[in-house]
């Protein structure tokens, strides 16, 4: 299941709940997996001094991007036992309460999802160069920081 | 020598646009930024990272001619 | 979000990926939320000296199993600072490929979720009286054990 | 004293039926369990937890009176 090129892990807008059950559903013929693990990033209507987050708008370094998520991709490979790895993200407008990061692990054991997962998400908002403007009800803007 | 800039999110703001190609006789990270600081009011002030051939370079690292973008505070996610 | 009586996790049958799809749907009012995480366990075709488990027939001491369901929940949003929790198990045959836990856990920030869901679904499997009777292509069957 | 008694799994394969009540004597889980161990074959040999009340117990446990489960190991998810 290794991708010897980068593919491309972004996705205009926000990621539909019926894209990830669709998702879900074609892994049913993959019997050789006992456990799915799913992580969604959902936009946060967070309050900053006053003022409400309506969306984030997403931007990237797109091809250092894609390059970086081929990397995480083959070093999750590498260190678990994984069946299947998906991740999609966002760019342009997400509203608050849509979802804008999509990473669905598999593999025949549980406890692999839970560490793989984890470590394929630390990744992403350590190394990938996506940046998000949080925009505020009244149009202003504020940049988002990963922590 | 003839390098590719690219500026994201809060950077390309401070630089009113998101690319540019410019000639430069400097060799290292560290002199293309005191030019740039130079040029662009406010960017020494912003935090930011710099990536040569999409992996990230220290201001030590020798200019190889191909694309630099500066890129600010990640938020994947 | 918490609930003072045990609630019925058990569904007849596997849990489809439409479901899955339409409960993350119905997260998207919750604009608190940053970060979903999902824990799906399917059915796998395991070869068990020679022959193919086809399906898990299971089979639960319903009470008991519900009120430990209730105690997992009420722990879990104890110790970890959670928005929502959802989880479902199925009951009755499922076949290979089909899913038959389907946990589901919502907080503003991911480090909290992680936590969580490893959490929950390790004691399921530890404290929850579900039995698992694999059923082999030829009818046979086995009683599946967690490890 | 009047029981409750729940089997599940490849214990109610051994003892044929899922549920059943009889009237005790015994004070103990152990003692039950004694007991049925003389009425169903192969029970002994068995891999089972028991729970009164919903809740695990032990054999030193006093029997209250209530419903009592032979829990065979647990497959969920």
């Amino acid at each position: 299941m290794k991708d010897k090129k980068p593919k491309n892990v972004f996705r205009e807008g926000p990621i539909s709940s019926d894209f990830i059950g669709n998702s879900i559903y074609k892994h049913q013929t993959k019997t050789s997996i006992g456990a799915h693990n799913i992580f969604l990033g959902q936009v946060r209507a967070d309050e900053i001094d006053g003022k409400t987050v309506a969306a984030i708008d997403y931007t990237a370094y797109e091809d250092m991007a894609n390059q970086k998520f081929h990397d995480i991709r083959e070093s999750a490979f590498e260190k678990f036992e994984l069946t299947c790895m998906h991740i999609y993200h966002s760019l342009g407008r997400v509203n608050a309460g849509e979802i804008c990061l999509f990473v669905f692990v598999s593999s025949p054991r549980r406890k692999v999802v839970f560490e793989a997962l984890e470590y394929i998400v630390e990744a992403i908002k350590a190394d990938v160069p996506v940046f998000g403007k949080e925009i505020f009800e009244d149009e202003t803007h504020k940049w988002k920081v990963n922590n | 020598m003839v390098v590719t800039l690219k500026y994201f999110g809060q950077i390309a703001e401070v630089t009113q646009k998101e690319e540019e190609q410019i000639e430069i006789k400097e060799t290292l990270i560290s002199e293309l930024l005191e030019l740039l600081y130079s040029k662009y009011d406010g960017l020494k002030s912003k935090d930011f990272q710099i990536a040569q051939n999409h992996e990230l370079v220290t201001n030590e690292t020798a200019i190889s001619g191909a694309e630099i973008a500066l890129l600010p505070p990640f938020a994947g996610g």
